[in-house]
């Protein structure tokens, strides 16, 4: 194995070999719902969620854009309310010691009892759901970019300070950078949970008309309808297999010193 | 002053005095504490015990802590953002100094994309645009070629003239610090002790540099020299633990 | 009632918000409040009616009492607890009049009889109350409950049915999950709960704050009437009773909603013809509560006659029971098994 | 602000502020519930979860300790996996392009859906929610250790292979330890929310008398005893605080050289 | 052969054959591509173009590129684990070498807890610990006081009697070149070329050991000096780009 085993495949191939394992997994599902006494209400084989794909195309649609938005709002305020908190568990021991806690204990609130709650403060609008995608999303956040902050090389925040540099600029200058990679990495994470959160959040309660595909997935359950719901999921994965791809993507170019390639330096 | 580090006591009481606009050049064996005193000075670490007045200086650190991310522009012209002055004010006047040190067409490299003494060149640089009255150089022209070296020694010495400053430089260079240093001082195996003072009296008039050949120079160097080796055999002899 | 109180009239009420708040997903025990919203009776009754889903049903209570919404749909046994629990809310008609929950095993279980679940498994979704009527049918049969494994299967009760994991379920409702498996030719046995030994109640009631009753006593006066021709208008009409349902909720199964609300249609009506909409039997409650009080699900006894009012019902009929839910100028009921608090 | 303020606080003020933190949220969440009109069924007062906290512990701790060896197994299933898949995504750009959308779309299936089919294939047993806790804990670990595993300098693995080691031998000289700290903070992210997956673990079918505090939670709400809930709620807040805490502990423990404390080196 | 990083030709057409046994000391200019010769050398970088016999080399590389997790004794030890050796015996050997070079106090101690020079040290065993016929030294005494490294010199030396082989050692030290290298190859500026070749005569008989002030190892040096000057004046004169 040399070092060109470590560059990244062609895009044509990746792409060929990406498409080729969900087809691998579809042929195994379809055969597999054929062959055993599964019943289609619990699994149902991928040729009727495509069907069902198909025919309920704008139902899907429509309610998949109501999740995109949930979804990519309650993603913006995870991270912006994630890096904030982890910035500050960092830069203050007292925070951190005080909040600390409570930021992981929040991890184990399940959502159920969060839900009626957060109904009764945000009402049944989208607020709410961006409040549940939020809270699911920005703990890989917190944890991972004050884990990163964590393993600077404190030389270099020395150094900077040697040069006269105020708190807020060694941030900038050094903390932040070195943090990145890993940050990313964390938003990576919470990218992939955002869908369900927003299935979840979409379980606390909506207005009529109002519902998205999480909306989609437990009424057609409840419903019996289980293609269906097996249909939502299969845009959800999508969506969030392009949406990490795109995160995947800003992590390399975003911080490109931390992905040198193999044979660039001396 | 003492400065332990685990167990080891790297420091202790050392007095050392720069006087204003001198050039005070360190010499000691490899592992002695040349760098925890330099770092010291400039307060990149902390003393255990004494007291020491933290003077602003700006530091040219042994590993070249250049921040990854940014180019070799920005690493040498971080200190001036940091002063105050603006990107591109900051940014012009770090291209001049690369141009300076050969080093104009790698402005926008990072730092992983550059040869060791270029690396070494970049943190010197960032060093010198750090406006302070006491630059602290740590092997500062380890990793150059003779040629390159002796050019940037002569450009120091104008650049100090030009703005007079303290200068406390630590090289493993004997000569080196014959040819730039006012004062040398010998230091002992870890946990260092001044052993000797060799002061250097070759002068400076008139922008002449100090050439290897010069009287003064030579008789320095071999003065410094027997200090050093005095120094280790003795530190052997002692018992105390060894550092080559 | 008030008799004054004109909805019929040709002059335009002004228009009162009023929130709903549904006991689950929209589903064919709405149809008639669709039905309601989709031919005009809300307007006609001044009304905007706002219709919310809830995260869960357990939700709901909550969520009433706090003031978050005016009107909840919820279970009778629920309102026992709350009520128990000193929540001053009040059900004030009936959506469905009897129970759902059923008891529903397929023809290979063999389960003919509540006698025939010995040594069986039976899947439950994890209410404390479903466990116990679980209970009351073994023993009414004379089984030894220790004999049937109970399960908790959670919101997946057909599932694990189909999957052969349990042999039965409890906890299923025999209009929806039974509609479906007859749907799908599973040829399920279905036996509701009443029919096994348990007190009859009312499945799902409309519920609010006391103080809501009190001080918005003409829109709820008005709701009740609207909805309750929603439900006429299915019944009238059963194969069209679904449409409302289905052109406001887009996600749902047509096929098996049709079915639902046309087996339904019966249940959300009292069995007593001469009963307005909406009537709930006191009786019944009272009996319902002491079962439940003797299985220990509600720790103290307390006096029906707070629970429940049919005093916003319409027609012939209302006005029997309490007279104003705050009022202290009516009689104090004196309910079986019950004494005061 | 001086180094010193980037050393831990001595552990006794960590604690005192750890239980100062939590102290003052209930205090101000007994006095909201005392003032607003927030009804007890959505957020009991503190009070009454204390309450609950004592006369239900004979039940909250039996059905802890079920919960907490479905957490335990869970993840240590999710762990392994997470590391093995990993390294297997990190050795071959096949399996890579292949599994990685694969992994990626796993995380968008909500558990609802997920769970029939799990109950149908492994029964009532703990299988299931060890499935279901590791489906959902391993996806963090993946996404730390891989994306730590692309990010160790090349220049050190190139170096080993100069002196002639395998692909194997690099893993175990290189690779691996220069992940670890990124990898235990995918775990750290993992065990936060291995809690919350055995809650709807349960939620997904438990056999009577064999349920956890999920089942707790979940017949608490449905029998309106929400003190109760949140009392369940507490304890694993508690448990999921104090293993991450000591997840926190081994990452400076296994990988001092990532966590050097400021002052301690030249 | 050919190597490009970036847009920059950095070796072009370099031919070098390293005779077995023989120590060939490489010197040039900051910059010119000394270390990736070595690397491609090593087959740590892989040629753009033409063709390399990767000869199986032990290299000690400019940054010293220890394992930061593993202690001193650890890290030298690798070489001698990955060929098979016990743990045992490889700590043994390693905790052997390191005493030899007054480190053996330091043999648990992480990288990050060393000095410049004993990190140095550290590296340079690794690489002597790997048991190639060729051994690759990118400056290996760079961050050495005087003494040590003299000391260090011999050492090598000495092991080279014991053990031949073929060395290929970059250096920008001109005294060291002459003092260690049976022949100088002198690098112009990048892309690299070679501009001169001294071959230094000085004997190694009897285990004696070349001295600094030996003719032909003044006259070598005199050499080198020489033609790295001309080379670098040559090569901004040329007005490609300069490399100082
Ligand atoms: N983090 C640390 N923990 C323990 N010991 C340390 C640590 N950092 C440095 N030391 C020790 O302190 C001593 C002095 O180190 P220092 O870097 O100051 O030496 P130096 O004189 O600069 O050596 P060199 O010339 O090799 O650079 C060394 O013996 C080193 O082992
Ligand atoms: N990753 C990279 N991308 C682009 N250019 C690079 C990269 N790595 C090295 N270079 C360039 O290659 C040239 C040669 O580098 P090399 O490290 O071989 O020099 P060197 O002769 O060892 O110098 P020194 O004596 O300073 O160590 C330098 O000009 C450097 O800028
Ligand atoms: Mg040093
Ligand atoms: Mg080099």
């Amino acid at each position: 194995m040399t070092d060109r085993d470590r560059r990244p495949l062609p895009l044509s191939v990746r792409v060929v070999l990406g498409v080729l394992g969900p087809l691998l997994l579809l042929g195994a599902w379809e055969a597999y719902c054929r062959i055993s006494d599964v019943d289609a209400l619990l699994l149902p084989p991928p040729s009727d969620v495509a069907t069902s794909l198909w025919e309920d195309r704008s139902l899907l649609w429509d309610t998949f854009l109501i999740t995109a938005r949930e979804i990519a709002f309650g993603l913006a305020v995870a991270l912006v309310l994630g890096v904030v908190l982890a910035i500050a568990m960092h830069l203050s021991r007292v925070v951190r010691a005080t909040l600390g806690p409570l930021v992981i204990g929040s991890q184990a609130i399940p959502l159920p009892v969060l839900a009626p709650i957060l109904v009764f403060w945000l009402g049944f609008g989208i607020a709410p759901k961006l409040a549940i995608v939020a809270v699911i999303c920005f703990f890989p956040v917190v944890v991972a970019t004050l884990d990163a902050l964590d393993r600077v090389d404190p030389d270099l925040t020395r150094l900077l300070r040697t040069m006269g540099a105020g708190r807020w600029q060694r941030l900038r200058w050094v903390e932040l950078p070195a943090a990145l990679p890993a940050a990313l990495s964390g938003a990576k994470i919470s990218v992939a949970i955002g869908a369900i959160a927003a299935v979840f959040a979409e379980y606390a309660g909506t207005e009529q008309g109002a519902g998205g595909l999480g909306h989609v997935i437990q009424s057609a359950q409840s419903g019996l309808a289980t293609d269906r719901a097996f249909a939502a999921v299969a845009i959800l994965a999508a969506f969030t297999i392009a949406t990490t791809g795109a995160l995947a993507l800003a992590q390399r170019l975003l911080a490109p010193w931390a992905h040198r390639r193999p044979g660039d330096s001396p | 002053m003492v400065r332990r580090l685990g167990a080891l006591p790297v420091l202790d009481g050392i007095d050392l005095d720069v006087a204003p606009h001198e050039v005070v050049a360190l010499v000691g064996p490899s592992g002695c504490g040349k760098s925890t005193l330099l770092e010291l000075v400039c307060g990149l670490q902390q003393p255990d015990a004494g007291t020491l007045r933290v003077h602003p200086a700006a530091l040219m650190p042994q590993r070249d802590l250049l921040l990854p991310w940014l180019s070799s522009r920005d690493n040498v012209a971080l200190p001036l953002r940091l002063a105050g002055a603006s990107r591109r004010a900051a940014r012009a006047a770090a291209e001049e100094l690369l141009e300076r040190v050969e080093l104009g067409r790698f402005a926008r490299s990072r730092p992983d994309q550059l040869s060791g003494g270029m690396r070494q060149r970049v943190s010197f640089l960032r060093a010198l645009a750090t406006e302070r009255d006491l630059l602290c150089l740590d092997e500062p022209f380890g990793a150059l070629d003779a040629i390159t070296r002796e050019e940037l020694r002569h450009w120091l010495v104008d650049r100090l003239r030009e703005r007079p400053r303290s200068v406390l430089l630590v090289t493993h260079d004997v000569e080196e610090a014959a040819l730039l240093g006012d004062r040398v001082v010998v230091l002992g195996p870890r946990p260092a002790r001044v052993v000797a003072e060799v002061p250097v009296t070759a002068g400076r008039a008139d922008g002449r540099h100090r050439e290897a050949t010069d009287a003064p120079v030579v008789d320095a160097r071999r003065r410094i020299h027997a200090a050093l080796h005095a120094a280790i055999a003795a530190g052997r002899a002692a018992g105390t633990e060894a550092t080559a | 009632g008030e008799k004054s109180e004109d909805v019929s009239g040709s002059q335009r009420p002004p228009q009162e918000r009023i929130s709903l708040l549904l006991d689950y997903l929209p589903n064919a025990d709405h149809a008639g409040i669709y039905q309601a919203q989709a031919n005009g009776s809300f307007s006609k009754a001044g009304l905007t009616v706002d219709i919310r889903t809830p995260q869960d049903p357990a939700s709901v209570l909550g969520l009433v009492a706090s003031g978050k919404v005016d009107v909840g749909i919820t279970y009778e046994p629920e309102l026992l607890l709350a009520r128990a629990q000193g929540r001053d809310l009040v059900a004030f008609a009936s959506l469905v009049t009897r129970p759902l929950t059923s008891l529903i095993s397929l023809p290979k279980a063999k389960i003919r009889s509540a006698k025939d679940l010995e040594g069986k498994t039976v899947g439950t979704a994890g209410i404390p109350y479903q466990s116990a009527y679980l209970e009351t049918i073994l023993r009414k049969a004379g089984v030894d409950p220790k004999t049937v494994k109970q399960v908790n299967v959670g919101f997946n009760l057909n599932g694990a049915l189909l999957s052969g994991k349990v042999d039965a379920t409890l906890g299923a409702f025999w209009n929806y999950e039974g509609v479906d498996l007859q749907q799908r030719r599973k040829k399920p046995v279905i036996v509701p709960v009443n029919e096994l030994g348990v007190p009859t109640y009312d499945e799902l009631v409309l519920v609010a704050r006391n103080e809501t009753l009190i001080n918005r006593e003409s829109a709820i006066r008005r709701l009740v009437r609207a909805i309750g021709e929603g439900y006429q208008a299915v019944r009238r009409n059963p194969d069209a009773g679904a449409d409302p349902l289905l052109a406001a909720n887009k996600d749902l199964d047509p096929g098996l909603q049709r079915e639902a609300v046309s087996k339904s249609v019966d249940a959300f009506f009292p069995a007593d013809a001469k009963k307005p909409w909406g009537w709930m039997e006191t009786d019944d409650w009272a009996s319902y509560a002491q079962w439940m009080l003797d299985q220990g699900l509600l720790k103290r006894q307390m006096p029906l006659d707070n629970v429940l009012t049919t005093d916003f019902l319409a027609g012939e009929g209302a006005g029997e029971g309490r007279k104003t839910p705050g009022g202290q100028d009516r009689p104090a009921q004196k309910l079986p098994g019950y004494r005061g608090e």
